[in-house]
């Protein structure tokens, strides 16, 4: 089995020689990755900054991000596990169809070299965007690059790192694993947290219509959901916590404006790579802040009666701790 | 108020023996007596301080980490129904924050010390603590691998690492120092190890392992912390690393130290089919070094998660294992790796492991100087503690238990051939009153005047498992009835150990421009902001020595 | 009191045989030809426990409806002292015979048998790791990569109790006539479900004792009571009779007493045909097989 | 036989894990009726949603559509569960014995985690078929699994043993991270099939894409497809295995791991 091996942004900074970004255009979504944590930034080991390292870009299309690198790599689209599945097998040295590999749009020399470069990396890390998580495959394509990361530290240090979409997502993750002990996909109807991505995850609850009501939070589904999705969110009580007006809030029964986190409301934000940043609101808002919308939600709700979550079923025994 | 009457008291730290006597509680502390308020009958009970945990993975970026690793575990783990007052949560080996709480306090434990906290993620290791309720909390920053500190050490500018310390240590608002496999972390950042006490660290020219652990056991006794280095020896898990341990030990040249999950750095032998307990040589040196204390990392058999700093011995139980793996490497300061596992009583290093943390705690003979954990969780859950008392209360028990263990096993360990079994004094000792004293929270482990109310409350007879402590008829916390017949009655927070040792603030014009340089994050957002701590004690440090 | 069938005087004896464990195993294969000529491999040199270790012989012909795989097949029956016994032959038979054999593949022919032995899961060691196992409706199969491509031989094979030995003599005025009449009894014993007659075309002409009279280590001799050259000899006790000069032994082996039974009567009634003089049993006074066949209940 | 007919649509799911033999089998008609199921947030008695007759039986029927009732027949080791109608997700998930059998469709992880018995799909099946739950180290380990109908993404995901046969056409992933037994995919399916397997046989009666980790070795016959052939042909579905009819093309893989399964394709005379 895989794992996730991956490390904080400084570490990148300072030791990264090989730095691979796949299915991300960061020049344009992370404008300001290249300059202050990856790719030009002078490190401590790698004093030369920009000279010092070697850039691979794995995409669908030449994005501005492709000028940026030394070597792009142009994979046809949705052949990324095909891609990375290759390299697994050429990391340990293994044979593959060659034909079948240019189905990829890339050739198996290309594929070769890239892993030469890999091993040869004294410090190599891996960037992947949402243009490899969120496309055919989805998990098992961040799964791929996640197991191959591994399995190269058999051969030299490597790590690798998801870049996220809008919105704190990461804090989000980091929260609820404390708090429920998953990172998303979690139901809490039973009285304790249960975790099944596609039983329980936002897009497939509501394109399957599972549930009656909404509290939509820092994101736009309204925006990339699925039609059906789309529609039960319009047909359910849906309310929406945003500065602006979005997709969503169009459609929802109740729209509430708050202040912009990191704007004009303070907090926390979680860096991509875990790290907490305080945000200082340099403005001040007219509008309540996410949190205070909140609690007083809460503190209405909790002068109804209370639910109190029931035991009974048989689906997760109580037994003594394990 | 409160009175405890009729209970049988255990109070090491005082000297008191089981002897029948009433507990008084006022204002959250054992006073001399009280005039009505609640009375608890503790007729036929056994009445001892709360447990504290003097090293335990219960906070943080790296335990966090392990959470997201392992849905399969946390979906067999106990749960906690929400309830009107109380929070859900998930039990097992990563619980959840309020789970944790739950679980500690459902044992009689009332005090945690979260034994690794890296600067940068600071911040997030208290949002956690402040998310873990009832229990009290204390947290080590880790520092033996931390880039700055090892330069100037590397350079000898002892005076300034000092002022360093004292820094970062008031920055991330924790209680003391750690030091994980010094110099073998910063090692990793290169995929390498450092295993050999006195041969330069990967990236420096003079810098060995043994100089930071003696340069930082320096430093942590010049700043006067309450708690000596917490230190996490090189070399760990491998067989044969006693001769590691035991250097160690000399590196220190009389210094304080608390060595941590000792079991884990108590292996003879060469390789893993030659691996025996190296329990007897390590206790013989340890006992030779009264400025010691440690604490067993005792493992059980059964599930277990690795979290630990050590990020290169984790790469090598992932490819031992060819379990799932996780690894953090936290810029400058540490890292971190996660792999889970399996303890089998039918394999023959696992049965030598299971029997080292056994020996470490039996063949010590001053209680005061070796303590219970299981380095939770690395050697299995600390709600798992009731089953390690019993094996040390237990000789006949536990001889049934080596005799089911591998022939091949048996001949690697002596646990067979010891006759002590613990009292219910020591093993007040090595769960409350001596981690206490180690950890230096002198209200903490004591049933004295003036001692925080954290009470303990277990029926004198073993349950249908033959254990005591599994569950305490009452625990009180800070003078609040907490648990009830093994139940949470009510939900308190606790609060959190901090100190404030005394530097030159001056320190901060050099840190800036270093940290700017190595760093990726604006210096002003490095320090912990002391409101993010909840119900911080914080303890003012005199000037150094 | 006397019996005779057709003329033919049948001896009030009985025929001695013994307790064994049996096992039952399928050879299946692309053509009907090539299963016999694994069975005939694989139970060839089986006639007695003896000199073989083992006895075995083909029980029946299997249609390709009848067999696991759907292929034309042979079903056949092996005989030992013990179950370990038993495991030992079949391994080295299974593995020299079967696996080496065109097309073959090889199945328990006793599935629902409590007792059982390995045999698959030792000849898989044949593919050096690269043998693959198989569970298909809760059966475990071992495919085990060879030139031609796969050989599937079944994890392990069922193992219940057995009898061999059950017997009768045929004693004929010539040798011809003995022969002829024997043949005819092999023939109508065969197709009887459950038996199998080890020996050469089921016939026995080298009967023999326990032990012998002069070389101390043999374990068995020439039963020189049924060898008409001794007749006269002096120490010899001659069981044959006037007028015949020559005697076949016909031997079968058998899941249970009933179809040994059924073998034996529908043997001797064949055998009772002109030419022969006499029809008996062999056996040791009763004291060495607790099985005991009389010949006049047989016919009853 | 104890029949449970669905009162009316159910407006969010309905968690009922106790529609099952080992629960229902020794219980009296009231106590049926009184068990606890979950709808949505709320616990409510199964009579609040069925319709129930009968008690103490472990033939156990189920009518209307259930397709949003979870968890039915959840880890049964016995009798009779007959479904008229669709069944929602994680149905016979660790179930060790007995058979269920559906008329309609079924949700995701259809048996999942199993360990015996059978389950028989006459419509079609969702996702994650005999899989493993999200971070388990093993799907199913034992068991047959027979559907009609297509079925969906990583069917058969890290399975250990038993059977899957799927008549229609599966998506992705089939046979994801398999450690074992064999799948027969009798329409063939999507793509990155046996992606990182294991161990394990994976049969496609149709020409499927092939990842680059997996090799041809060699088009035969192989003997054990006659027993599979046979032990699906008494459960409805047909799988040629005889020469007459054509060959196996078998590839070997996945390499990127690097395992020792393999995948066989049937190439027709």
């Amino acid at each position: 089995m895989g794992g996730k091996v991956t490390c904080t942004l400084g570490e990148v900074k300072n030791r990264a020689d090989f730095i691979v970004y796949w299915g991300g255009n960061p020049a344009e979504c992370h404008p300001r990755h290249f300059t202050k944590y990856t790719l030009t930034q002078k490190g401590r080991f790698v004093p030369n900054g920009r000279k010092g390292r070697t850039m691979v870009l794995v995409d669908i299309r030449e994005t501005p991000s492709a000028r940026a690198a030394d070597i792009f790599l142009q994979v046809r689209p949705g052949r990324d596990f095909e891609v990375a599945t290759t390299l697994r097998a050429l990391v340990k040295g293994q044979r593959v169809d060659e034909a079948t590999v240019a189905e990829t749009g890339l050739t198996l020399a290309q594929l070769q070299d890239l892993v030469d470069r890999m091993k040869g990396a004294r410090f190599g890390v891996i960037f992947f965007g949402m243009g490899l998580s969120m496309t055919r495959g989805k998990h098992m394509n961040s799964g791929a690059i996640l197991t191959l990361t591994a399995e190269l530290n058999a051969f030299t240090k490597f790590v690798c790192m998801p870049m996220r979409g809008h919105g704190n997502v990461t804090g989000a993750d980091v929260v609820l694993r404390w708090t429920t002990g998953y990172p998303f996909g979690i139901d809490l109807s039973r009285g304790y947290s249960r975790f099944n991505p596609g039983e329980f995850s936002t897009v497939d609850l509501l394109v399957r219509g599972d549930n009656d009501a909404a509290l939509i939070l820092g994101a736009d589904p309204g925006a990339t959901m699925p039609q059906p999705g789309i529609e039960h969110l319009a047909r359910i009580p849906t309310i929406v916590l945003d500065p602006k007006v979005t997709h969503t809030s169009r459609l929802a029964r109740v729209h509430v404006t708050t202040a912009a986190t990191g704007i004009s409301a303070g907090g926390t934000a979680y860096r991509m790579d875990e790290i907490p940043l305080p945000l200082r609101p340099a403005l001040v808002s007219p509008y309540p802040t996410d949190e205070e919308v909140i609690r007083r939600i809460r503190e209405a709700v909790a002068r109804k009666p209370a639910w109190v979550p029931e035991p009974g079923g048989l689906l997760e025994p109580v037994a003594r701790p394990v | 108020m409160l009175r405890i009457t009729g209970g049988t008291i255990y109070d090491p730290a005082n000297g008191v023996d089981g002897v029948v006597r009433d507990v008084c509680i006022a204002a959250g502390k054992v006073v001399a007596d009280v005039e009505g308020g609640r009375t608890i009958d503790a007729t036929g009970t056994i009445v001892l301080p709360g447990g504290v945990d003097v090293h335990t993975h219960v906070a943080g970026g790296a335990l966090n980490f392990a959470r997201g690793l392992m849905p399969e575990k946390q979906r067999v783990a106990r749960k906690f129904l929400r309830t009107a007052d109380r929070r859900g949560g998930l039990g097992g080996l990563t619980p959840t924050t309020f789970a944790t709480g739950y679980l500690y306090a459902g044992m009689g434990w009332t005090t945690v010390n979260e034994a690794a906290v890296p600067v940068l993620s600071a911040k997030h290791t208290h949002e956690e603590l402040r998310d873990t309720p009832i229990v009290d909390k204390s947290c080590l920053l880790l520092l033996a691998n931390n880039e700055i500190l090892l330069d100037l050490l590397e350079a000898g500018e002892v005076e300034r690492a000092r002022d360093v310390v004292g820094w970062l240590l008031w920055a991330a608002k924790v209680y003391g120092v750690k030091a994980v496999n010094p110099g073998g972390v910063a090692a990793w950042k290169w995929g390498k190890n450092a295993s050999v006490m006195h041969e330069p660290v990967e990236g420096y020219e003079k810098l060995t392992p043994a100089m930071i652990v003696s340069g930082l056991a320096r430093l942590v006794d010049e700043l006067g912390l309450p708690h000596p280095m917490h230190l996490h020896c090189n070399n760990l898990g491998n067989p044969g690393n006693v001769a590691t341990t035991i250097e160690t030990m000399q590196a220190l040249e009389g210094r304080r130290a608390h060595l941590a999950h000792l079991q884990f750095h108590a292996y003879g032998g060469e390789n893993w089919s030659t691996m025996r307990s190296g329990a007897a040589e390590i206790v013989e040196a340890f006992e030779r070094h009264p400025n010691l204390t440690a604490d067993a990392g005792a493992v059980l058999f059964g599930d277990a998660v690795t979290v630990t700093a050590d990020g290169p011995w984790q790469h090598m139980l992932h490819q031992l294992t060819g379990h799932k793996w996780g690894n953090l490497d936290v810029e400058n300061e540490t890292g971190c790796g996660i792999v889970p596992y399996v303890y089998r009583d039918r394999h023959v290093v696992n049965a030598v492991q299971w029997a080292v943390g056994l020996e470490l705690l039996l063949l010590t003979k001053d209680p005061w100087r070796m303590f219970l954990t299981t380095d939770h969780p690395n050697g299995g859950g600390f709600w798992r503690y009731p089953e390690i008392i019993q094996l040390l209360m237990d000789a006949e028990f536990r001889r049934a238990q080596v005799r089911r263990l591998p022939e091949a096993a048996q001949s690697r360990i002596v646990l067979g051939e010891i006759d002590r079994e613990y009292s219910v004094y020591e093993v007040a000792i090595i769960t409350a009153a001596g981690p206490a004293r180690a950890l230096g929270l002198t209200r903490k482990g004591h049933l004295g005047v003036g001692a925080d109310a954290d009470v303990a409350i277990y029926p004198s007879k073993p349950d249908a498992d033959g254990r005591l402590f599994t569950y305490p008829r009452y625990v009180v916390k800070g003078g609040e009835i907490v648990v009830e017949e093994g139940e949470i009655r009510q939900v308190v927070d606790g609060r959190e150990y901090v100190v404030r040792p005394a530097f030159d603030a001056a320190i901060e014009e050099y840190l800036r421009p270093v940290f700017q340089k190595l760093y990726t994050i604006s210096f002003d957002n490095y320090a912990v902001e002391p409101e993010r701590v909840r119900d911080a004690e914080i303890r003012d440090l005199p000037e150094p020595s | 009191m006397s019996l005779t069938r057709r003329g033919v005087h049948i001896v009030d004896t009985f025929a001695e045989a013994f307790g064994m464990r049996a096992a039952r195993v399928v050879i299946t294969a692309a053509t009907p030809e090539w299963a016999r000529t694994a069975a005939l491999a694989t139970t060839g040199f089986a006639t007695s426990v003896i000199g073989c270790k083992v006895e075995a012989g083909i029980e029946a012909e299997l249609s390709p409806e009848q067999t696991p795989d759907g292929r034309p097949g042979i079903q056949t029956l092996f005989f030992a002292f013990d179950a370990e016994g038993l495991a030992t032959r079949l391994v080295e038979r299974v593995g020299q015979t079967v696996l080496t054999c065109a097309t073959t593949a090889c199945f328990d022919g006793l599935p629902d048998a409590s007792e059982r032995v390995v045999v698959g899961g030792q000849v898989r060691h044949f593919g050096d790791r690269y043998q693959a196992s198989k569970v298909v409706d809760g059966r475990r199969y071992w495919r085990i990569p060879v030139m031609e491509g796969e050989f599937l031989v079944e994890e392990s094979f069922g193992v219940q109790k057995g009898i061999g030995g059950g017997n009768f003599l045929i004693l004929g005025a010539t040798q011809a006539a003995a022969l002829e009449a024997a043949e005819a009894a092999v023939d109508v014993m065969r197709p009887v479900p459950g038996v199998v007659l080890p020996f050469p075309g089921g016939i026995v002409r080298s009967g023999s004792k326990v032990g012998a009279r002069r070389y101390k280590n043999m374990i068995a001799s020439t039963n020189d009571v049924y060898c008409p050259t001794l007749r006269g000899r002096p120490g010899v006790e001659s069981l044959v009779p006037e007028g015949a000069n020559c005697v076949y032994e016909v031997v079968v082996n058998g899941l249970d007493r009933a179809s040994i039974a059924t073998a034996l009567r529908a043997g001797i009634d064949a055998a009772c045909r002109p030419g022969v003089v006499e029809i008996s049993a062999g056996n040791y006074g009763g004291k060495l097989g607790k099985h005991h066949f009389r010949l006049h209940d047989l016919l009853a | 036989m104890i029949r449970l007919v669905l009162r009316e649509p159910l407006p969010v799911p309905l968690e009922a894990e106790v529609l099952s033999p080992d629960v229902m089998a020794t219980l009296a008609h009231d106590a049926i009726r009184a068990l606890p199921v979950f709808l949505g947030k709320h616990r409510r008695r199964v009579d609040d949603c069925f319709r129930v007759e009968g008690e103490k039986s472990d033939e156990v029927t189920i009518e209307g559509d259930a397709s949003r009732v979870k968890w039915i027949g959840r880890g049964m080791s016995r009798g009779r569960l007959t479904i008229a109608g669709n069944a929602g997700m994680h149905l016979g998930a660790y179930m060790s014995g007995g058979a269920i059998e559906v008329s309609g469709d079924t949700g995701d992880w259809l048996g999942a985690e199993m360990s015996g018995g059978l389950i028989r799909v006459r419509g079609n099946a969702g996702g994650q078929v005999g899989a493993a739950y999200r971070g388990s180290p093993k799907g199913m380990t034992d068991g047959t699994i027979v559907i009609d109908g297509t079925a969906g993404l990583e069917v058969g995901m890290r399975m250990k043993r038993g059977t899957i046969a799927v008549g229609g056409q599966v998506r992705d992933f089939a046979g994801l991270q398999m450690l074992g037994g064999t799948i027969v995919l009798r329409a063939g399916a999507e793509l990155r099939t046996g992606a990182w397997m294991m161990r394990g046989t994976i049969v496609s009666l149709e020409p499927i894409p092939m990842l680059p980790t997996f090799a041809p070795a060699a088009e035969y016959n192989p003997t054990f497809m006659r027993l599979v052939a046979r032990h699906l042909s008494r459960l409805g579905h047909r799988v040629p295995a005889a020469e007459a009819e054509g060959a196996y093309l078998r590839y070997t893989g996945d390499a990127a791991v690097p395992g020792k399964g393999e995948i066989l394709v049937w190439r027709p005379r």
